[in-house]
Formats: structure tokens, sequence, C-alpha cells
């Protein structure tokens, strides 16, 4: 199976050990993750203020996708959702879609309905399937417990996105883990929202947000939070420093992403799927596979 | 296999309290009629109330179940049949229609109560039919946000209901803190149900006021939207109720898991969130179209409800064919005795109908 | 609150936006606000009573709000509302409008400025196509003339016509 | 099969009655010496053949002693089931006589008093059952809706109505008494006013818009009620708004058919152009028919739907402005309306004679809130109230209530036999007891005697049991008989003996259920069915403990759930009479007890019985 690659913004410079575990664990699954260079933002980042704008950000990409005749696939669940909604948008209202291509026309692309978009992770399971993932597994992780995180846009607006999960009581990405003989923890904030959104504009409140997750998994003892969206890396990874001395608290809850975990199911070492650039690191995993 | 009358002036489909007040009020009209029940018993949901009269009666109807399956059975125009199922119909010629009554599952080792189980298949003809086949509960597990089926400690209001039948909380405590949840099925625009089930508020509140009776220091929450009026002397009773239970103006957003027992997360009129723990949280699931209303429908080409029930909105029992008549909560959400003064008129329409056709087309 | 003194037309123009039109079919349930995740941190935000303001007619109000912005997009309001108001979407439709009005905060902004400069939200230079190489990545891009031509936006992410940020 | 068994049929008036066609009837088997679950006996006891009290011993058993005024053929079918009936769910029951006395009563003519559509449905569909109608209008024609009917649907009835209904145009129906045979009622028309004799009696004056007074002091220049609303005469200035605030419900919640009454003006005028509609109500009542769709209309539209605490609305500036706290912006909100529309309810004027106090207690018993007088009926049986007089939302429903009404007039009219209770003219002492308590207004003082109605009587009994002469038998229930049921009854129970008197809607059901189920009663218990616990008076609960009972329990519905509407009541208050008797005599009061009951309260009903049988062991 090929998918064009959708990198959006933030992975290809701030989270290469997501896209390094991530392209490794679909070359191992058989999956061909095509690149084009001029793909580039979503579109979300323009929304609060410019809707159409945002549309048409996203039409570029979707008309980009089409041209490939390649489902788009994102390792960011903001990106994937937002492309997903724009795609859904669009298709249900041809005059917003006849807007668009107006603009598109200027660079030479045109929308055509009908780009399948999806997450790497929704992706993975669609197209290569639980039971043969958990089939290629190699290397028993059990022993270990990864706190899955859906996050927002993994789930929401679920009438975009393909009905993968119940967004009120998810189970894929606790399902990817256990394939590798981890434990996932069912916590209670797993599909809470990380406060990304709102770091832009307050970042003592999204501290807040994040931070009530970091303490609830503190208190866990989890291996580490497997992550799928580089968003919620920046809260929950990025800041954690900067929430733990706001919170006047010591926080060091690792964090990994899935496609590591799972990586390292497959037989994967360490290296190879970036675990050294992890900023919290999970020592108690790295050790065991050192050891 | 038909050796059983091959024609009946009225054939009434459901045995529950519309069917059989139908049932009843053509026979007080001196006509005969053929009851077909589904189930191997007759009474419908009314089966599974219980009366919910603490110091007076609270007027839920539940009773007259006994009245109507007494006088059902004793009345010698009334033909009836369990396990019953129609699978076919056609208009018959002239007027009137050939239905074809299947035996629904295997015969129940004893008969319980009035009527005999359908002998195998047979074909009837009406000169008319009264669907009276009843509502179909919502299925709460399809409000995913409110737990149904995951959060342990989380029921439907009927599931309540049948524990206090079987008089689960006689052996063990009853639980301490208990929250209700309205409108779960109902007024609800995301699911497609846009329509107030009616019958969930006094309902809910009679359930709780039967609790709180067992059990005065049982804590309760009622989370609405707006209370629906149920009978005469409703206002009264409700500000009796306001002040024996807590009234909550708020939708839950979810009902979560917790270490003390299902948490339920709403918000208060000022804004605040909150997140209360109970020991039980019990979801008033709203009524809605039977779940057969469709092959129904197709079977006699009957018209629908914008809602999806059986039959119009703007006539009260005709259902969009000719010699078809609804009665009943299958039309829309009514309460029992509703839904038994719906079937009085269902059958009046019914006997007119026969008798203005009466010798018409016959033969 | 004297509710003469409001426009009855602001609801409407907030219903014509995409995504808009759900915010009259609220009920104020507070779904919506049990919900957010954000009310929990911020006890102001309050999607429900954004929402009355809003139907109110309380324009200025509304949009002058620094709170309107501290929505983090999660659609968890959207998923729970009974009514399909989709408070994300609406809430949306009034930042726009907002945004139209010169009340947005720089950092709403800035997506349209790095959009424009970069073709995308954090630069890629030599130094970070480097750092990729070296884990064996492909190269990436920047193409803000693409955007610049596609929105119709100056090089520093102004509209055209627009005076200095 | 019914697992009932019918052991022997032997009665004088009964003759040419093979036992196997009644068997039939009543769908059970003859008994052929086996085993048996259930017996229903008939003749007396004393002349059952040997070997057979042996049998019955422990068995659920109805003793019938078939009265004499039975005519045979089908009334002995008919009573021959409800003796099964009673077998089948009395359970571990012996008892004497069953069935009331039947007086048959003439196909007669019903009144029709009032005009809109539930009359003119009232009409036509007693009509189409073949009784002659007299419909007395106050109007000059047939095709006068009530305010709050719809006119065309009206007209469309009136202009079917059946040759059997003579119209009286301009008619008032100005008094109403029982009488035998039925109710006599004082007609004024164009040709004066006289008396004339009818079956059954339908009450239907039309509806009447009644404003609910949202709230007092509203300047009367901006104010319209509902009903009185022209919309397309509503528009708002070039430059600006006209604020309409719709009131519905602010004083007290609405019925839903009001509420979308007001919902539907909040519509209309939100469709007019520049008008802001602020709807203020205490609580959204949207169960009416596609209630909610209106609702979710009406804000689509631009209503500004607002919630007002009842009583929570102020009035100001000579009305002109309306106030309320709002609990969600925690502020008080202020509107000036240019226009204000108050909600109605429908509401008939209740003719005066309906207050008469000597024919029915209060308005409350007549027509009471009670789960068993829906559709129409009254307390007083042949006497029908429908529609706006009873409260009912105007359309569907009044057609609902008329239909049903007349399926149960056309029972009672078309010959069918009706119970009769007698009273004994010599041992009646005039105390005009049976007058004042009987709930159904049967018994009626005529020239210093007392004259029953019967087609009113349901064979509560109440009158007999409230007697203080004694001299009142209601039918086929007698004091004599039913002591002679219970001396028979106990001289077969075990000790302690036990007696149980079940009123028939409640309680005998709820036994039948259990014996069904295979419950253990205690072996000394005798189920003793009543048609009401009303009929359980001081005597016959002392007759009970006088012919050996050890504790006596009587089962009657739920308050405000009796079809004899307080019957229930009095009979608790007679066990309570007899519980402090026995107190003051020195013998222990709990022996006597009342238990408030509903048919599907099996488990309720065993919990007592085993009480009392616990307390009897003790005792």
């Amino acid at each position: 199976m090929k998918a064009l690659m959708f990198l959006g913004c933030t992975v290809p410079v701030r989270n290469l050990n997501y896209e390094l575990s991530a392209r490794k664990v679909a070359a191992r699954l058989g999956l061909e993750l095509v690149d084009d260079p001029a793909l580039a933002c979503c579109g979300f980042p323009l929304k609060g203020t410019d809707q159409a704008a945002a549309l048409t950000v996203a039409a570029r990409a979707l008309a980009q996708a089409a041209e490939h005749g390649l489902p788009l696939v994102s390792l960011c669940s903001a990106c994937a959702a937002h492309l997903a909604e724009a795609e859904h948008r669009l298709k249900a209202d041809p005059e917003a879609a006849a807007a668009v291509n107006e603009r598109l026309a200027g660079v030479g692309l045109a929308y055509r309905p009908g780009v399948r978009v999806t997450h790497f992770m929704r992706f993975l399971l669609s197209e290569v399937g639980l039971e043969a993932i958990k089939a290629r597994m190699v290397r028993d992780l059990s022993g270990f417990t990864f706190a899955p995180h859906y996050g927002c846009h993994y789930l929401k607006p679920s009438e975009a996105l393909e009905g993968l999960d119940d967004p009120e009581d998810p189970q894929s990405l606790a399902r990817l883990i256990q394939a590798t003989g981890a434990r996932a923890l069912m916590h209670p904030s797993l599909k809470e929202c990380c406060g990304g959104g709102v770091l832009g504009v307050d970042e003592e409140l999204a501290g807040r947000m994040a931070g009530a997750k970091l303490k609830e998994l503190g208190a866990a003892q989890v291996t580490a939070l497997a992550l799928v969206c580089p968003f919620c890396n920046v809260m929950y990874e990025g800041q954690q420093k900067k929430i733990a001395k706001s919170l006047e608290t010591k926080l060091a809850v690792p964090v990994v992403y899935l496609t590591q975990v799972l990586g390292l199911g497959l037989g994967m070492s360490p290296e190879e799927l970036g675990l050294g650039l992890n900023r919290v690191k999970p020592k108690e995993l790295l050790q065991a596979m050192a050891g | 296999m038909v050796n059983t009358p091959p024609s009946t002036p009225i054939l009434i489909l459901g045995g529950g309290v519309a069917g059989l007040a139908a049932a009843v009020d053509l026979a007080r009209r001196g006509l005969a009629c053929t009851l077909a029940e589904r189930e191997p018993a007759l009474g419908g949901r009314a089966r599974d109330f219980c009366c919910k009269a603490v110091s007076a009666c609270a007027r839920c109807g539940a009773c007259r179940l006994a009245d109507l399956l007494a006088e059902a059975a004793a009345r010698p125009q009334i033909t009836i049949y369990t396990q019953a199922l129609a699978t076919s119909a056609r208009p018959a010629e002239g007027h009137g229609w050939q239905v074809e009554l299947a035996p629904a599952g295997p015969a129940a080792p004893l008969p319980i109560g009035p009527g005999q189980p359908l002998p195998g298949r047979v074909s009837l003809a009406a000169q008319a039919v009264i669907l009276a086949v009843g509502p179909q509960p919502f299925d709460p597990a399809g409000k995913s946000s409110l737990g149904y089926g995951r959060v342990p400690g989380v029921i439907s209001a009927l599931e309540l209901e049948a524990r206090l039948v079987q008089g689960a909380w006689e052996q063990r405590p009853a639980p301490a803190k208990l929250a209700f949840i309205q409108c779960v099925g109902s007024r609800d625009q995301s699911l497609g149900r846009l329509w107030c089930s009616r019958v969930c508020c006094g309902y809910a509140l009679r359930l709780a006021r039967l609790l709180k009776a067992s059990r005065p220091d049982m804590d309760i929450a009622f989370f609405h939207m707006d209370v629906q009026d149920y009978g005469r002397a409703w206002e009264e009773e409700l500000a009796g109720l306001r002040r024996e239970m807590r009234f909550v103006r708020a939708m839950p957003g979810e009902v979560a898991a917790g270490a003390g027992g299902p948490e339920v997360v709403f918000a208060l009129a000022e804004g605040k969130q909150m997140r209360e723990a109970f020991d039980l949280v019990v979801l008033s699931q709203g009524l809605g179209p039977p779940a057969g209303a469709g092959a129904l429908a197709q079977m006699f080409g009957l018209a629908r409800t914008q809602d999806g029930f059986l039959g119009r909105a703007e006539e009260p029992v005709a259902a969009g064919a000719a010699g078809v008549f609804v009665a009943g909560a299958c039309q829309g959400p009514r309460s029992l005795t509703e839904s038994i003064d719906h079937a009085g008129l269902a059958a009046a329409a019914a006997a007119a109908y026969v008798a203005s056709t009466k010798g018409a087309g016959r033969g | 609150m004297r509710l003469n003194d409001g426009d009855p037309g602001f609801k409407h123009q907030v219903a014509a936006e995409p995504g808009g039109a759900g915010l009259k079919a609220c009920f104020a349930c507070a779904a919506c606000t049990a919900r957010c995740p954000v009310a929990g941190h911020l006890p102001e935000y309050d999607p429900r009573r954004i929402i009355r303001l809003t139907l109110l007619g309380r324009r200025e109000e509304v949009l002058a709000s620094p709170l309107i912005w501290r929505c983090s997009a999660c659609y968890s309001c959207a998923e729970v509302c009974p009514q399909q108001v989709r408070f994300t979407d609406v809430l949306t439709a009034i930042k726009n409008l907002a945004a139209r009005a010169g009340c947005a905060p720089p950092a709403a902004r800035a997506g349209a400025s790095l959009l424009a400069k970069h073709g995308r939200l954090l630069p890629v230079g030599e130094f970070e196509n480097e750092k990729r190489a070296k884990l064996g990545l492909p190269a990436v891009e920047e193409r803000p003339q693409d955007f610049q031509r596609l929105l119709g936006m100056a090089p520093e992410g102004r509209e055209p016509g627009e005076g200095p940020a | 099969m019914a697992r009932v068994s019918l052991v022997w049929l032997e009665r004088p008036g009964l003759e040419g009655l093979a036992p196997e066609l009644v068997a039939r009837a009543a769908g059970v088997e003859l008994d052929r010496g086996g085993l048996l679950e259930a017996a229903v006996v008939s003749g007396p006891q004393a002349a059952a053949p040997p070997g057979l009290k042996g049998r019955l011993l422990g068995k659920p058993v109805v003793w019938l002693d078939l009265a004499l005024e039975v005519g045979g053929g089908d009334d002995a079918l008919r009573l021959a089931r409800a003796a099964l009936a009673v077998a089948r769910a009395a359970g571990r029951a012996a008892l004497g006589t069953l069935p009331p006395v039947y007086a048959p009563q003439p196909a007669q003519n019903v009144l029709v008093a009032g005009a809109g559509l539930a009359a003119l449905s009232a009409a036509q569909e007693e009509a189409a059952l073949g009784h002659p109608v007299l419909l007395a209008t106050p109007f000059d024609a047939a095709h006068v809706p009530g305010q709050d009917d719809d006119p065309q649907e009206v007209s469309l009835l009136a202009a079917r109505l059946p040759a059997q209904v003579e119209l009286a145009p301009g008619t008032e129906l100005t008094e109403l008494t029982g009488a035998a045979g039925g109710f006599r009622a004082r007609l004024a028309g164009p040709q004066g006013a006289g008396w004339q004799s009818f079956g059954a009696v339908v009450l239907a004056p039309p509806g009447q818009w009644a404003s609910s007074c949202e709230a007092p002091g509203l300047d009367p220049a901006l104010t319209q009620p509902v009903w009185q609303l022209r919309v397309q005469e509503v528009s708002g200035p070039p430059d600006g708004w006209l604020y309409a605030a719709v009131l519905a419900g602010t004083a007290r919640p609405l019925t839903a058919d009001s509420f979308a009454r007001a919902l539907r003006a909040a519509l209309a005028l939100a469709e007019r152009p520049r008008v802001q509609v602020v709807l203020l109500y205490s609580e959204a009542r949207v169960a009416s028919d596609h209630g909610e769709r209106l609702f979710r209309q009406c804000r689509q539209a631009g209503v500004l739907a607002t919630r007002v605490a009842p009583g929570g609305l102020a009035v100001r500036e000579g009305g002109r402005e309306l106030a309320w706290p709002d609990p969600l912006l925690g502020q008080e909100m202020e509107l000036a309306p240019d226009l204000i529309i108050t909600a109605d309810q429908a509401r008939a004027a209740r003719p005066a004679f309906l207050d008469n106090r000597l024919l029915w207690p209060s308005w409350e018993s007549l027509v009471p809130d009670n789960p068993r007088f829906s559709g129409g009926r009254s307390s007083r049986t042949g006497l029908y109230i429908l529609g706006a007089l009873r409260g009912t939302a105007p359309g569907a429903a009044r057609r609902v209530e008329a239909a049903d009404a007349a399926a149960e007039m056309h029972e009672r009219l078309a010959g069918k036999l009706v119970p009769m209770p007698v009273v004994r003219d010599k041992i009646c002492a005039r105390c005009l007891t049976c007058v004042r308590t009987c709930p159904h207004g049967v018994p009626r003082h005529v020239v210093d005697s007392i004259h029953c109605a019967p087609a009113g009587c349901l064979a509560c009994g109440v009158c007999a049991a409230e007697c203080p002469a004694q001299a009142i038998a209601p039918p086929g229930w007698s004091n004599p008989e039913m002591f002679a049921g219970l001396q028979r009854a106990l001289a077969l129970a075990a000790e302690p003996r036990l007696v149980l008197f079940a009123c028939q809607n409640s309680a005998l059901a709820a036994a039948g259920e259990l014996s069904a189920g295979g419950h253990a009663w205690p072996a000394g218990l005798v189920i003793n069915p009543v048609v009401c616990a009303g009929r359980v008076g001081e005597h016959l609960i002392m007759k009970a403990l006088e012919l050996g009972a050890r504790a006596v329990l009587v089962a009657g519905c739920h308050e405000g759930n009796c079809r004899s509407v307080t019957g229930n009541l009095r009979s608790r208050l007679r066990a309570g009479q007899c519980s402090r008797t026995l107190g003051r005599l020195g013998l222990a009061p709990e022996s006597v007890q009342f238990l408030h009951l509903a048919s599907n309260q099996p488990r309720v009903l065993a919990q007592a019985v085993a009480q009392m049988a616990a307390r009897a062991l003790e005792g």
C-alpha cells in the first residue's frame, strides 16, 4: 500500500524521532510512504482568524494528494483532522469547493472531492490490521506499561474522521500497545486535551491543562506516555520542565511516540527509532533494551 | 397447517396495553377480533412495570394491565394468539387485508396468562387491522458519552425498574446516592431524535420518589433540562419532589468511571464544572419508533411520521393505508394510560371502517 | 443587562459565517461547558455563556473578549452537544469576525505571517535539513510564494492594503 | 388449557346446560377424578359429593351458590367464567357467593350537552353505536367550534352527523340528577324548559381561551393574549428592531399544548421583518406533538429563548418594562418590549349544577385524577365529562376521550345486564348514609324512600358496608351471604385461621399471580374476594373474627386508584375503627389491618400475609 506522507510544519523540524520511527515502522510493515517537498502546512493555524484561508490551504494539500492519486497520511493529529474536516466540508458544499478552486487555479491546482485523509496510526490499523501487526512482533515488551494518549484530533471531529474509534471510548492505540505485549494503562485523561491549542495565547493555561495529566501519570508509575501527535509532544515533553516549575512540583514522566514502541516490538533498536532524541528519556525501557 | 378460523373482522397486532385495550373496546362494541402477540405472554412492556404508589397512587397506570388482561380473557369475542408474528400482508379482494401469521420462536413450555400459542402458519383475512406494536426504548449505549455498557454503575431506567420488580434491594442495601439523567435519546438532534418522549420525566420522578420512600436518606440528583407536565396536580407534586431531591438543570457532558462509582460531569448555571460520584447513575431512555416500524410500514404500505413512528402526526389513528389503524405508543411517545385511551379511538375508527365497508366489495 | 441595547443582527451575522449556523439551535444545556477542558482550568471560560452573549447581541463584548481565543479547538463540545451546535465551529466563526474587526491577539495572527514568510509555521533551513539528512530523512523546503499567491498576502503576512502590523 | 378444573356443576336453574358446555365456554377441563389444581364448585357445600371435601382441602376453590335470579344460558356461562377467573386468581381460597344480581336495562338514549369538537365526536361515536342522541347545544347550529377547536374539523364533523343525532339548538342543560335507569336532565331551550330522562349523559361545553395571567400589571396597550395576535400587522421600524416578548409560563409552567401555541406565535412573529422575539418561560413544555421540533424552529428563526424562574418576572414602568434574574449570566435582565404576547390555556366554564354537593362531594370526586377514570369517565357511571371542561388538550385528545366514553357507554346502554343494589325499605332508617357515601351516586332519596339508579352501580358494596341498619344488599353480596361464605371457608381452613379480604382490582390479581407462581400461603388463609375494599365494613370484619379468624387483613387499592373513588379510604377507616374497638375490649388491636396495594405488587401482599400469619402464631 502506498500513501502520500503529510509531514506538516512541526514534525519535520521538531519531532524527527517521531518521523524516523514512523517511517521505519511503515517500511517494516510493507507500507510505502511517498514524499512531496511541495506539501506544507495544513492550514489549521489560519482557522481562527480566517477560515476561508485555512480551507484554501487545506484544499491545496488535498489537490496535491489528488495529483498523486494517493491517500494522505499524517503523523500529526491536528493536520489529519483539519485536512479530513476540509475534505468533509468541501465534499458536502460544492459552492465552497468552487470558491476554493477559484483561488487554487492561481497556483495551478484543482480540488476534486474524494481524497482519503487519515492519521498514520489509523492507516496502520486499516491497511495492515491489528492481527497482522501483532504477527510481525518479534520482541516481547511485556513488563512495560505505556499510557496511550489519544488527545483531541486523533478522535475528533468524529464525523470527519474514519469511524475507527468511538471518540468517547477509544481503543485503537491501546490495542497497538498491547500488540507489543506491553500493558496499556487506561487512565482517566487518555482523551484529554493537551492544551497545545492555547499555548500561543495563554501559556500558563496550557501548562495547567497539560500539568494535570502529567501529575496524574507521575503517580501512576508508567514506563512512558505514548503519543501520536507533535502538538501533544510540545506540551507533555517539550514543556514538561516548565510546567513542573510553574506548578511547583517535580515531574519526570517519560514520553515516547507510539511508533517508537511499535518499532521496538518489531525488533528495531532504540537508536534506529531515534529514542536518543527523546527529551524525557524512558530510562527503564532504554536500560532494558541495552541489557 | 391452517385449521383456525380463516377470517376475523379486526386483527390487532401487538398484545401490550394498547392492543389489549383495543380488543376490549371492540368487544364492548360487540365486535369480534383477533389479537396476535409476538411474545409468549400478553402485556408488553407494562408487564415489567411496578406500582409507583408511595402514599397514594402515582397515576402511572401500570395496574390497568391486570384489568385489561382479566377483561380480555373473559370476553368471548376476543381470540388471542401468542407467539404470533405477522410475516406478510396484502390487500384482500374488495377491501380488508390478508395477513400471514407465523409462530415466533419455539412454543413456550407453558402458556402464561390468557391466549394460546399460534398453532402454526395462519393466513387470516381481516376487514381491518389495528397496529399496536408499542414503542422501542432508546438503547442508551447509543449515547456513548454517558458511559452505558462500559462504566460500572450506569444503568437504564428500565433496568432500575426491573431491579425494583425483582426486589433486588430487599436483599442488599439500596444505593445511597443516585443520579437520574433525563432526555437520553430524546430532544437530541445529534442522534436524529428531535422529539420529547413526554413520559420520561414523570416516569423517572415517580421511580425516584419510590426509591426515596424506601430509603428516605437517599441522595437523588435529577439532571434535566425541562420537566414535562404529567397529570393535573403535577405542579403541586413537583413542588414536593423539588424539596425531596436535587433538581439540576444541566445535561451532563460525560459519565466516567471513578473510584467511588460513576462520576457525572456537569456544569452549574454559572459555568462551574462539577464532577460528582454516585453509587448509581440511571439513564432515562426516550421512546422511539417500534423496532420493526420499517418492515410493518412496507408490509401495509403505511405512512410514517417525521420521526419515524407509524401513521400520520395530523391524524390521530389513521395509518395511511385503507383499513389500517395505529394504537398506542407506536404512533408517538405515550404513557400507559394515554396508550390505553388512544387504543379506544383506534378501535372506534376500525369499527366505523368495518361498518362502512360492510357489504361492499365482499364476495 | 438591557436586551434592547443588544444587536439582534449579531447572531444572524455569526450564523451566516461557515460553521456558525449551529449557534441559534443552542438551548443552554451546558453539556459543552461540562465537557470543555479549558473551562476546567479557566472557570471564566464558559462556552454556554459565550453562546448566550452572542445570542443576546452583545457584539462588542463578545468580539473584544480575550476569552474567545482561549478555545483549544479540541471539539469535545461539538461531540457532546445534543443540538449539534458545534461550538468549536461557532467560535471559529466568532473569532473570524473578531479578527476582521481587528481584535485578534498577535499570537493568533502569527500563523498567517509565518506562512507568508516561510510557507510553513516553523522555518526550515540548511541546519534543519542537515540534521534530517544525518538521520536519513528527505529534505523539506520552504515555498512561501505558493501561499502568498494563494491567499493574496504580502511576503510579511499582511494583506495587501493593510497598514504595518 | 387452563390449569383450573371445573369439578362439579349442579345447580337448580341450570337444567339442560351440560357441564361440558359450561366447561368449554369457560375454557377449562371437567374433573375426571384426577389431580386438582383448583376448582370451581357450584351448588351448596352441604350437597357436595362424598370425598370432594378432602380433595379440595388446600386447593384454590370457589364455591358458587348461583343466585336464583340468574336467567341461565349466557348468564350462567359468564358467571362460570367469572368464577374461574376468581379461582385462578385467588389461589388458595374458599368462598361463598360470587356474582351480583343482575337486572336487565333497556337500551336508552344519550344526552350530549355541549358544542365543539368533543361534543360532536361524542355524538357521532355514540350514534354510530346505534343509540339515539340528543345534542343540546347552546348555539344556533352544531358547527360552532370552541375557541380552541380547529373550525374545519368541527364543521366537517357537524356536516357528517348521523341521522340518529337530534339537534336541539339554543338549548342549555341547567340541572342534572340521577334517576332510576339513568339520569334526569332539565333542558332549557327555545320551547321552554323541562325534565327529560336519559340513559347516559355527556358534558362537553366548548373550550374558551383563558389567559394564564403571566404577570400582573402589564400595560394593556402593549399586551395581547396569543389567540388575539394578528401577526401580519407586526413588523419592526425600518431603522431598527421591534421587541416582542412572548410570555409562556412565567407565572407557573404551562401545559404542553399551551406552550406549543405560544411557540407557534413566537415563530410567526420571528418570521416578520425586523422583529426580535424574546420568549420567556420557566419550563419548555415540549411534550406535545412535534413540540421539540417547533421549539428548535423558533430558536433557528432567531427567537431568544430565555428562562425565568416561576414568579421571577418583575413588571415595571407602568407595565412597559420586564425584568428577571438570569442565573446563567448572574445578572438582572431587562427588556422594554414593544409588544407582549401572553399564553393561554383552554378552559370551559363549569355549569353551576356540577357544584351540587348533594350529588357529588366535590368536582375532584366527580372527575378524579385517577388512572381508572381516564378517557372521559367520571365517578358517576353513565356520566361522561369531556374536553376543555376536563382540562384536555384541544384536538386529537378530545376525540380519543369521546371514543373511549362511547364504547363504555354503549355497553351500559345496549340492553346489557347491570347490577342493582336492593334496599330493604322496612329496615331502612332513611338516614341517607348511602346517599352521602355511594361513590357512584346510585341511591337517591325520593318521597321518603331510597331509590337506586342501577346504570350507575358498580356493585362495589360501599353502601352495604356503610349502612348502619344493614338494610342494603348490593347485587349478590348481601351480608348474610357473605357471612355464610366466610363460615364455609373458615370451617375448611387450618389453624391459625386468617382472612384476607382482597379487592378484585388489586389484591385479588396479586394473589392470583402469587398462586400461579406456586407461592406457599399460610395453611389457614382464606382469601375472600370483594369487588371493592369499600365493601368490607366493620360488621364483616367482626364477623370474620367471630367465626374464628385470628387476624384479618383488608387489602385495597392505593389512595387515588380506587374504581369507587374512595371505597379504599372508607375501608381503611373501618379497619382502623375495628382495630381500636378490639383494643378497647382488651384484644389485640393489630389483628385487623389495612393494606394499600396494586395488582402488580404481589411481593408486598405476600409479605403482609406472612407477617399476619407470624403475628397470629405468636399471639
